[in-house]
Protein backbone atom coordinates (compact mmCIF):
# COMPACT_ATOMS: atom_id res chain seq x y z
CA UNK A 1 0.00 0.00 0.00
CA UNK A 2 1.30 3.50 -1.44
CA UNK A 3 0.01 6.90 -0.39
CA UNK A 4 1.59 10.40 -0.99
CA UNK A 5 -0.13 12.73 0.76
CA UNK A 6 0.41 15.98 2.50
CA UNK A 7 -1.63 15.20 5.83
CA UNK A 8 -0.32 13.72 9.11
CA UNK A 9 -0.46 9.81 8.98
CA UNK A 10 -1.35 8.02 11.96
CA UNK A 11 1.02 4.63 12.36
CA UNK A 12 -1.42 2.72 14.88
CA UNK A 13 -3.81 2.69 11.77
CA UNK A 14 -1.62 2.00 9.28
CA UNK A 15 -0.53 -1.41 11.72
CA UNK A 16 -3.95 -2.46 12.40
CA UNK A 17 -4.32 -2.16 8.91
CA UNK A 18 -1.24 -4.34 7.98
CA UNK A 19 -2.10 -6.96 10.64
CA UNK A 20 -5.97 -7.39 9.88
CA UNK A 21 -6.56 -10.36 8.92
CA UNK A 22 -3.54 -11.74 8.04
CA UNK A 23 -2.50 -14.73 10.46
CA UNK A 24 1.02 -15.65 8.76
CA UNK A 25 2.70 -12.51 10.23
CA UNK A 26 5.31 -13.24 12.65
CA UNK A 27 7.43 -9.92 12.63
CA UNK A 28 6.38 -6.59 11.88
CA UNK A 29 9.53 -4.24 11.06
CA UNK A 30 8.93 -0.61 11.15
CA UNK A 31 10.42 2.81 10.10
CA UNK A 32 9.05 6.42 10.96
CA UNK A 33 11.26 9.76 9.81
CA UNK A 34 10.84 12.64 12.03
CA UNK A 35 12.00 16.37 11.10
CA UNK A 36 15.04 17.06 12.94
CA UNK A 37 14.89 20.31 14.61
CA UNK A 38 18.37 20.96 14.13
CA UNK A 39 21.36 20.26 12.81
CA UNK A 40 24.82 21.01 14.17
CA UNK A 41 24.34 24.73 15.03
CA UNK A 42 21.24 25.43 13.44
CA UNK A 43 17.73 25.68 14.02
CA UNK A 44 15.26 24.70 11.52
CA UNK A 45 12.10 26.29 11.84
CA UNK A 46 10.48 23.84 8.63
CA UNK A 47 10.92 22.10 5.96
CA UNK A 48 9.22 21.85 2.72
CA UNK A 49 9.04 18.69 0.85
CA UNK A 50 9.00 18.86 -2.87
CA UNK A 51 8.32 15.83 -5.50
CA UNK A 52 7.50 14.66 -8.74
CA UNK A 53 3.77 13.29 -8.68
CA UNK A 54 3.47 11.55 -11.38
CA UNK A 55 6.98 10.15 -10.95
CA UNK A 56 6.63 9.31 -7.51
CA UNK A 57 3.59 7.21 -7.74
CA UNK A 58 5.72 4.95 -10.45
CA UNK A 59 8.98 5.28 -7.88
CA UNK A 60 7.42 4.07 -4.98
CA UNK A 61 5.59 0.91 -6.65
CA UNK A 62 8.33 -0.30 -8.06
CA UNK A 63 10.44 -0.12 -5.50
CA UNK A 64 7.35 -1.74 -3.34
CA UNK A 65 7.47 -4.67 -5.72
CA UNK A 66 11.42 -5.16 -5.71
CA UNK A 67 11.00 -5.73 -1.84
CA UNK A 68 8.28 -8.23 -2.48
CA UNK A 69 10.39 -9.86 -4.77
CA UNK A 70 13.04 -10.33 -2.78
CA UNK A 71 11.84 -11.42 0.39
CA UNK A 72 8.67 -13.30 1.29
CA UNK A 73 6.46 -10.39 2.41
CA UNK A 74 2.74 -10.41 3.79
CA UNK A 75 2.23 -6.65 3.75
CA UNK A 76 4.32 -3.96 2.72
CA UNK A 77 3.17 0.04 3.41
CA UNK A 78 4.95 2.69 2.51
CA UNK A 79 3.63 6.74 3.65
CA UNK A 80 5.01 10.03 2.18
CA UNK A 81 4.36 13.58 2.93
CA UNK A 82 5.36 16.58 1.18
CA UNK A 83 4.37 20.06 1.63
CA UNK A 84 5.11 21.81 4.71
CA UNK A 85 6.58 19.88 7.74
CA UNK A 86 7.74 21.48 11.46
CA UNK A 87 10.27 19.73 13.75
CA UNK A 88 8.78 16.72 15.26
CA UNK A 89 6.54 16.15 12.15
CA UNK A 90 6.42 12.66 11.28
CA UNK A 91 7.55 12.42 7.46
CA UNK A 92 7.63 9.11 6.20
CA UNK A 93 6.14 5.56 7.28
CA UNK A 94 7.54 2.61 6.27
CA UNK A 95 6.41 -0.96 7.13
CA UNK A 96 6.85 -4.53 6.15
CA UNK A 97 5.46 -7.34 7.43
CA UNK A 98 6.39 -11.24 7.27
CA UNK A 99 6.08 -14.71 8.52
CA UNK A 100 10.20 -13.68 9.88
CA UNK A 101 11.54 -11.24 11.48
CA UNK A 102 14.46 -10.88 9.05
CA UNK A 103 13.07 -10.73 5.89
CA UNK A 104 10.42 -7.96 7.97
CA UNK A 105 13.88 -5.70 8.96
CA UNK A 106 15.75 -6.29 5.88
CA UNK A 107 12.95 -4.98 3.64
CA UNK A 108 11.96 -2.42 5.67
CA UNK A 109 15.75 -0.91 5.73
CA UNK A 110 16.01 -2.05 2.03
CA UNK A 111 12.79 0.75 1.46
CA UNK A 112 14.18 3.06 3.31
CA UNK A 113 17.36 3.15 1.77
CA UNK A 114 16.06 3.01 -1.61
CA UNK A 115 13.13 5.82 -1.01
CA UNK A 116 16.10 7.85 0.09
CA UNK A 117 17.69 7.65 -3.28
CA UNK A 118 15.45 6.75 -6.09
CA UNK A 119 11.99 8.55 -4.91
CA UNK A 120 11.56 12.15 -6.17
CA UNK A 121 11.47 14.33 -3.23
CA UNK A 122 13.26 17.48 -2.29
CA UNK A 123 13.85 18.63 0.80
CA UNK A 124 14.40 22.70 1.65
CA UNK A 125 14.77 23.82 4.94
CA UNK A 126 14.07 27.03 6.41
CA UNK A 127 16.74 27.49 9.19
CA UNK A 128 17.90 30.10 11.00
CA UNK A 129 20.99 30.79 9.29
CA UNK A 130 18.28 31.04 5.86
CA UNK A 131 16.66 28.39 3.85
CA UNK A 132 18.54 25.90 1.65
CA UNK A 133 17.92 22.84 -0.15
CA UNK A 134 19.08 19.64 1.32
CA UNK A 135 21.84 17.95 -0.40
CA UNK A 136 22.26 14.30 -0.95
CA UNK A 137 24.12 12.58 1.11
CA UNK A 138 26.90 10.17 -0.09
CA UNK A 139 26.32 8.03 3.05
CA UNK A 140 22.51 7.50 1.71
CA UNK A 141 23.91 6.63 -1.93
CA UNK A 142 26.62 3.50 -0.19
CA UNK A 143 23.44 2.35 2.37
CA UNK A 144 21.30 1.87 -1.26
CA UNK A 145 24.61 0.43 -3.38
CA UNK A 146 24.84 -2.54 -0.68
CA UNK A 147 21.24 -3.75 -1.41
CA UNK A 148 22.22 -3.86 -5.51
CA UNK A 149 25.72 -5.27 -4.87
CA UNK A 150 23.49 -8.36 -3.17
CA UNK A 151 21.53 -8.71 -5.86
CA UNK A 152 24.20 -8.59 -8.07
CA UNK A 153 26.20 -11.83 -6.53
CA UNK B 1 8.45 18.53 -25.43
CA UNK B 2 7.25 19.09 -22.14
CA UNK B 3 10.61 20.07 -19.47
CA UNK B 4 9.86 19.67 -16.09
CA UNK B 5 12.27 21.55 -13.52
CA UNK B 6 12.66 20.76 -9.50
CA UNK B 7 13.83 21.53 -6.21
CA UNK B 8 16.98 24.02 -6.75
CA UNK B 9 16.89 23.64 -11.03
CA UNK B 10 13.28 24.69 -10.81
CA UNK B 11 14.24 27.74 -8.81
CA UNK B 12 17.87 28.86 -10.32
CA UNK B 13 15.81 29.06 -13.81
CA UNK B 14 12.80 30.69 -12.29
CA UNK B 15 10.07 27.98 -14.47
CA UNK B 16 8.53 25.02 -13.07
CA UNK B 17 7.87 23.65 -16.32
CA UNK B 18 8.26 24.52 -20.02
CA UNK B 19 7.05 23.67 -23.42
CA UNK B 20 9.79 23.33 -26.47
CA UNK B 21 10.73 22.02 -29.96
CA UNK B 22 14.44 21.47 -29.93
CA UNK B 23 15.61 20.92 -33.51
CA UNK B 24 15.33 17.31 -35.29
CA UNK B 25 19.42 17.16 -34.36
CA UNK B 26 18.54 16.63 -30.50
CA UNK B 27 17.87 13.33 -30.22
CA UNK B 28 19.34 12.41 -26.87
CA UNK B 29 18.94 13.77 -23.15
CA UNK B 30 22.20 14.89 -23.35
CA UNK B 31 21.88 16.51 -26.46
CA UNK B 32 18.79 17.91 -25.00
CA UNK B 33 20.54 19.03 -22.14
CA UNK B 34 23.51 21.14 -23.87
CA UNK B 35 20.48 22.59 -26.10
CA UNK B 36 18.62 23.59 -22.94
CA UNK B 37 21.70 25.34 -21.22
CA UNK B 38 22.29 27.54 -24.52
CA UNK B 39 18.82 29.37 -24.02
CA UNK B 40 19.87 31.44 -21.76
CA UNK B 41 22.51 32.88 -18.70
CA UNK B 42 19.61 31.05 -16.10
CA UNK B 43 19.59 27.51 -18.09
CA UNK B 44 23.10 27.29 -18.40
CA UNK B 45 24.00 28.12 -14.66
CA UNK B 46 21.35 25.73 -13.38
CA UNK B 47 22.38 22.82 -16.09
CA UNK B 48 25.68 23.25 -15.69
CA UNK B 49 27.23 21.25 -13.21
CA UNK B 50 26.63 17.23 -14.73
CA UNK B 51 27.11 15.89 -10.99
CA UNK B 52 23.94 17.74 -9.79
CA UNK B 53 21.76 17.21 -12.55
CA UNK B 54 19.59 14.02 -12.62
CA UNK B 55 17.09 13.60 -15.62
CA UNK B 56 14.21 11.59 -16.12
CA UNK B 57 12.03 10.87 -19.91
CA UNK B 58 8.37 10.07 -19.13
CA UNK B 59 8.54 9.65 -15.27
CA UNK B 60 11.52 7.36 -15.60
CA UNK B 61 15.03 8.04 -14.64
CA UNK B 62 17.59 8.75 -17.69
CA UNK B 63 20.82 8.43 -19.30
CA UNK B 64 22.46 10.86 -21.46
CA UNK B 65 22.27 8.47 -24.20
CA UNK B 66 18.61 7.98 -23.83
CA UNK B 67 16.23 9.06 -27.05
CA UNK B 68 13.90 11.79 -26.63
CA UNK B 69 11.53 12.43 -29.36
CA UNK B 70 8.35 14.91 -29.30
CA UNK B 71 5.53 14.40 -27.26
CA UNK B 72 7.89 13.28 -24.00
CA UNK B 73 8.01 14.36 -20.50
CA UNK B 74 11.68 15.24 -19.55
CA UNK B 75 12.57 16.19 -15.99
CA UNK B 76 15.44 17.92 -14.49
CA UNK B 77 16.42 17.53 -10.81
CA UNK B 78 19.18 17.59 -8.05
CA UNK B 79 19.76 14.47 -6.57
CA UNK B 80 16.36 13.13 -4.43
CA UNK B 81 16.71 13.84 -0.62
CA UNK B 82 13.44 12.11 0.58
CA UNK B 83 12.53 9.53 3.03
CA UNK C 1 12.16 2.06 28.62
CA UNK C 2 11.45 -1.81 30.05
CA UNK C 3 8.25 -3.28 30.55
CA UNK C 4 7.14 -7.06 31.51
CA UNK C 5 3.76 -7.48 31.42
CA UNK C 6 0.58 -9.87 30.78
CA UNK C 7 -1.69 -6.47 29.49
CA UNK C 8 -1.37 -5.98 25.72
CA UNK C 9 0.52 -2.65 24.64
CA UNK C 10 -0.37 0.23 22.49
CA UNK C 11 2.44 1.22 19.86
CA UNK C 12 1.15 4.80 19.11
CA UNK C 13 0.88 5.11 22.78
CA UNK C 14 4.79 3.81 22.92
CA UNK C 15 5.94 5.55 20.20
CA UNK C 16 4.43 9.20 21.20
CA UNK C 17 5.95 8.70 24.65
CA UNK C 18 9.44 8.14 22.53
CA UNK C 19 9.03 11.53 20.57
CA UNK C 20 7.72 13.36 23.33
CA UNK C 21 9.98 15.76 23.88
CA UNK C 22 12.85 14.95 21.86
CA UNK C 23 13.50 17.15 19.20
CA UNK C 24 16.66 15.82 18.06
CA UNK C 25 15.17 12.11 17.22
CA UNK C 26 15.15 11.73 13.03
CA UNK C 27 14.81 7.84 12.32
CA UNK C 28 12.79 5.36 14.66
CA UNK C 29 12.83 1.97 14.07
CA UNK C 30 10.26 -0.05 16.06
CA UNK C 31 9.71 -3.96 15.87
CA UNK C 32 6.20 -5.93 16.66
CA UNK C 33 6.40 -9.59 17.18
CA UNK C 34 3.10 -10.99 17.14
CA UNK C 35 1.66 -14.77 17.82
CA UNK C 36 1.27 -16.91 14.44
CA UNK C 37 -1.72 -18.64 13.39
CA UNK C 38 0.41 -21.72 12.06
CA UNK C 39 3.68 -23.39 11.63
CA UNK C 40 3.59 -25.73 8.43
CA UNK C 41 0.53 -28.00 8.34
CA UNK C 42 -0.13 -27.24 12.40
CA UNK C 43 -2.43 -24.67 13.46
CA UNK C 44 -1.70 -22.70 16.60
CA UNK C 45 -4.56 -22.19 18.86
CA UNK C 46 -2.26 -20.29 21.68
CA UNK C 47 0.58 -19.57 23.38
CA UNK C 48 1.90 -19.42 27.01
CA UNK C 49 4.64 -17.26 27.43
CA UNK C 50 6.58 -18.15 31.00
CA UNK C 51 9.35 -16.01 32.34
CA UNK C 52 12.07 -15.86 35.41
CA UNK C 53 11.07 -12.77 36.72
CA UNK C 54 13.65 -11.57 38.63
CA UNK C 55 16.29 -12.36 35.56
CA UNK C 56 13.97 -10.81 33.11
CA UNK C 57 14.16 -7.48 34.59
CA UNK C 58 17.87 -7.87 34.64
CA UNK C 59 18.71 -9.22 31.12
CA UNK C 60 16.31 -6.62 29.55
CA UNK C 61 18.21 -3.77 31.56
CA UNK C 62 21.46 -5.37 30.42
CA UNK C 63 20.69 -5.47 26.62
CA UNK C 64 19.08 -2.12 26.47
CA UNK C 65 22.30 -0.77 28.22
CA UNK C 66 24.25 -2.25 25.65
CA UNK C 67 22.46 -0.79 22.93
CA UNK C 68 22.54 2.83 24.25
CA UNK C 69 26.45 2.12 24.73
CA UNK C 70 26.89 0.56 20.92
CA UNK C 71 24.99 3.22 19.25
CA UNK C 72 24.18 6.74 19.80
CA UNK C 73 20.10 6.21 20.87
CA UNK C 74 17.87 9.06 21.92
CA UNK C 75 15.24 6.39 23.65
CA UNK C 76 14.83 2.75 23.70
CA UNK C 77 11.98 0.57 24.25
CA UNK C 78 11.16 -2.92 25.22
CA UNK C 79 7.70 -4.20 26.13
CA UNK C 80 7.42 -7.82 26.10
CA UNK C 81 4.44 -9.92 27.39
CA UNK C 82 3.77 -12.71 29.19
CA UNK C 83 1.18 -15.21 29.95
CA UNK C 84 -1.58 -16.97 27.75
CA UNK C 85 -1.37 -15.09 23.91
CA UNK C 86 -3.90 -16.42 21.37
CA UNK C 87 -2.87 -15.89 17.03
CA UNK C 88 -2.71 -12.16 15.81
CA UNK C 89 -2.28 -11.36 19.33
CA UNK C 90 0.96 -8.67 20.18
CA UNK C 91 3.83 -10.34 22.20
CA UNK C 92 6.52 -8.32 21.97
CA UNK C 93 7.74 -4.57 20.93
CA UNK C 94 10.90 -3.19 20.32
CA UNK C 95 11.19 0.87 19.92
CA UNK C 96 14.74 2.54 18.98
CA UNK C 97 14.67 6.07 18.23
CA UNK C 98 18.20 8.29 17.09
CA UNK C 99 18.98 10.95 15.35
CA UNK C 100 20.19 8.77 12.47
CA UNK C 101 18.62 6.53 10.75
CA UNK C 102 21.17 3.07 10.24
CA UNK C 103 21.72 3.54 14.53
CA UNK C 104 18.10 3.39 14.59
CA UNK C 105 17.36 0.21 12.70
CA UNK C 106 21.22 -1.44 13.82
CA UNK C 107 19.86 -1.05 17.35
CA UNK C 108 16.26 -2.26 16.79
CA UNK C 109 17.42 -4.98 14.94
CA UNK C 110 20.40 -6.02 17.41
CA UNK C 111 17.85 -5.54 20.53
CA UNK C 112 15.39 -8.21 18.67
CA UNK C 113 18.12 -10.54 18.31
CA UNK C 114 19.59 -10.33 21.96
CA UNK C 115 15.84 -10.40 22.75
CA UNK C 116 15.84 -13.84 21.54
CA UNK C 117 19.05 -15.24 23.09
CA UNK C 118 19.57 -13.87 26.55
CA UNK C 119 15.93 -13.01 27.92
CA UNK C 120 14.40 -15.62 29.72
CA UNK C 121 11.12 -16.42 28.42
CA UNK C 122 9.84 -19.71 26.86
CA UNK C 123 6.83 -20.53 24.72
CA UNK C 124 4.80 -23.35 24.92
CA UNK C 125 2.60 -23.77 21.99
CA UNK C 126 -0.86 -25.43 22.21
CA UNK C 127 -1.24 -26.46 18.52
CA UNK C 128 -4.03 -28.87 16.69
CA UNK C 129 -1.43 -31.84 17.38
CA UNK C 130 -0.93 -31.07 21.10
CA UNK C 131 1.07 -28.82 23.50
CA UNK C 132 4.58 -28.42 22.86
CA UNK C 133 7.65 -25.81 23.79
CA UNK C 134 9.18 -24.06 20.91
CA UNK C 135 12.48 -24.72 20.59
CA UNK C 136 15.46 -22.21 20.37
CA UNK C 137 16.33 -22.41 16.70
CA UNK C 138 19.90 -22.31 15.84
CA UNK C 139 18.95 -19.50 13.25
CA UNK C 140 18.14 -17.13 16.19
CA UNK C 141 22.11 -17.75 17.67
CA UNK C 142 23.02 -16.73 14.40
CA UNK C 143 21.85 -13.87 14.70
CA UNK C 144 22.60 -12.72 17.82
CA UNK C 145 26.13 -14.01 17.07
CA UNK C 146 26.88 -11.66 14.67
CA UNK C 147 26.62 -8.78 17.03
CA UNK C 148 28.98 -10.78 19.14
CA UNK C 149 31.65 -10.80 16.28
CA UNK C 150 30.98 -6.78 15.38
CA UNK C 151 31.78 -6.24 19.07
CA UNK C 152 34.86 -8.04 19.32
CA UNK C 153 36.87 -6.80 16.06
CA UNK D 1 20.23 -23.13 48.29
CA UNK D 2 17.38 -22.38 46.34
CA UNK D 3 16.89 -24.16 43.20
CA UNK D 4 14.50 -22.98 40.24
CA UNK D 5 13.02 -24.77 37.07
CA UNK D 6 11.80 -23.42 34.00
CA UNK D 7 9.31 -24.55 31.09
CA UNK D 8 9.92 -27.90 30.11
CA UNK D 9 12.64 -29.20 32.62
CA UNK D 10 10.08 -27.49 35.01
CA UNK D 11 7.31 -30.20 33.60
CA UNK D 12 9.54 -33.21 33.79
CA UNK D 13 10.70 -32.31 37.14
CA UNK D 14 7.26 -31.70 38.48
CA UNK D 15 8.33 -28.48 40.84
CA UNK D 16 8.91 -25.18 39.85
CA UNK D 17 11.15 -24.58 43.08
CA UNK D 18 12.78 -26.49 45.79
CA UNK D 19 14.93 -25.62 48.92
CA UNK D 20 18.34 -28.14 48.85
CA UNK D 21 21.64 -28.35 51.08
CA UNK D 22 23.92 -30.12 48.88
CA UNK D 23 26.84 -31.57 50.71
CA UNK D 24 30.28 -29.82 51.12
CA UNK D 25 31.92 -30.77 48.32
CA UNK D 26 29.14 -29.73 45.39
CA UNK D 27 30.99 -26.31 44.88
CA UNK D 28 30.28 -25.18 41.43
CA UNK D 29 27.42 -24.98 38.89
CA UNK D 30 28.71 -28.44 36.94
CA UNK D 31 28.73 -30.63 40.47
CA UNK D 32 25.09 -29.29 41.35
CA UNK D 33 23.60 -30.31 38.94
CA UNK D 34 25.29 -33.86 38.79
CA UNK D 35 24.10 -33.77 42.02
CA UNK D 36 20.48 -32.90 41.44
CA UNK D 37 20.54 -35.46 38.38
CA UNK D 38 21.47 -38.11 41.28
CA UNK D 39 17.97 -37.29 43.55
CA UNK D 40 15.39 -39.06 41.09
CA UNK D 41 14.89 -40.59 37.78
CA UNK D 42 12.93 -37.17 36.97
CA UNK D 43 15.52 -35.27 38.03
CA UNK D 44 18.18 -37.42 36.27
CA UNK D 45 15.84 -37.34 32.90
CA UNK D 46 14.89 -33.37 33.30
CA UNK D 47 18.76 -32.09 33.41
CA UNK D 48 19.94 -35.28 31.60
CA UNK D 49 21.08 -33.44 28.57
CA UNK D 50 23.74 -31.02 28.78
CA UNK D 51 23.16 -29.62 25.08
CA UNK D 52 19.18 -28.20 26.39
CA UNK D 53 20.22 -27.43 30.46
CA UNK D 54 21.19 -23.56 30.78
CA UNK D 55 21.65 -21.98 34.35
CA UNK D 56 22.02 -18.92 36.08
CA UNK D 57 22.78 -18.03 39.30
CA UNK D 58 21.37 -15.27 41.32
CA UNK D 59 19.70 -14.55 37.96
CA UNK D 60 23.07 -14.13 35.94
CA UNK D 61 23.71 -16.89 33.02
CA UNK D 62 26.62 -19.08 34.42
CA UNK D 63 28.72 -21.89 32.84
CA UNK D 64 29.37 -25.53 34.84
CA UNK D 65 32.76 -23.88 36.04
CA UNK D 66 30.66 -21.32 38.64
CA UNK D 67 30.92 -21.39 41.83
CA UNK D 68 27.82 -21.93 44.12
CA UNK D 69 26.98 -21.50 47.74
CA UNK D 70 24.30 -21.79 50.83
CA UNK D 71 22.06 -18.98 49.84
CA UNK D 72 22.49 -18.63 46.16
CA UNK D 73 19.89 -19.02 43.70
CA UNK D 74 20.44 -21.20 40.86
CA UNK D 75 17.93 -21.88 38.02
CA UNK D 76 18.00 -24.64 35.19
CA UNK D 77 16.14 -24.37 32.10
CA UNK D 78 15.99 -24.91 28.26
CA UNK D 79 17.59 -22.24 25.41
CA UNK D 80 15.28 -19.01 26.09
CA UNK D 81 12.47 -18.56 23.03
CA UNK D 82 11.52 -15.15 23.61
CA UNK D 83 11.27 -12.07 21.19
Amino acid sequence: MIRVQTEDFDVAQELARVRRGDRGIGGIALFVGVVRAGAGDETIRAMTLEHYPAMTERELAKIEAEAKARWPLEAVTIVHRYGRLEPGDQIVLVIAASSHRQAAFEACEFLVDWLKTKAPFWKLEDTSSGSRWVEARAADDDAAERWQKESGS
Amino acid sequence: MRILYFASIRQKIGLAAEEVSPPPEVTTVGALLEWLKGRDARHAEALGDPRVVKVAVNQDFADPEMKVAEGDEVAFFPPVTGG
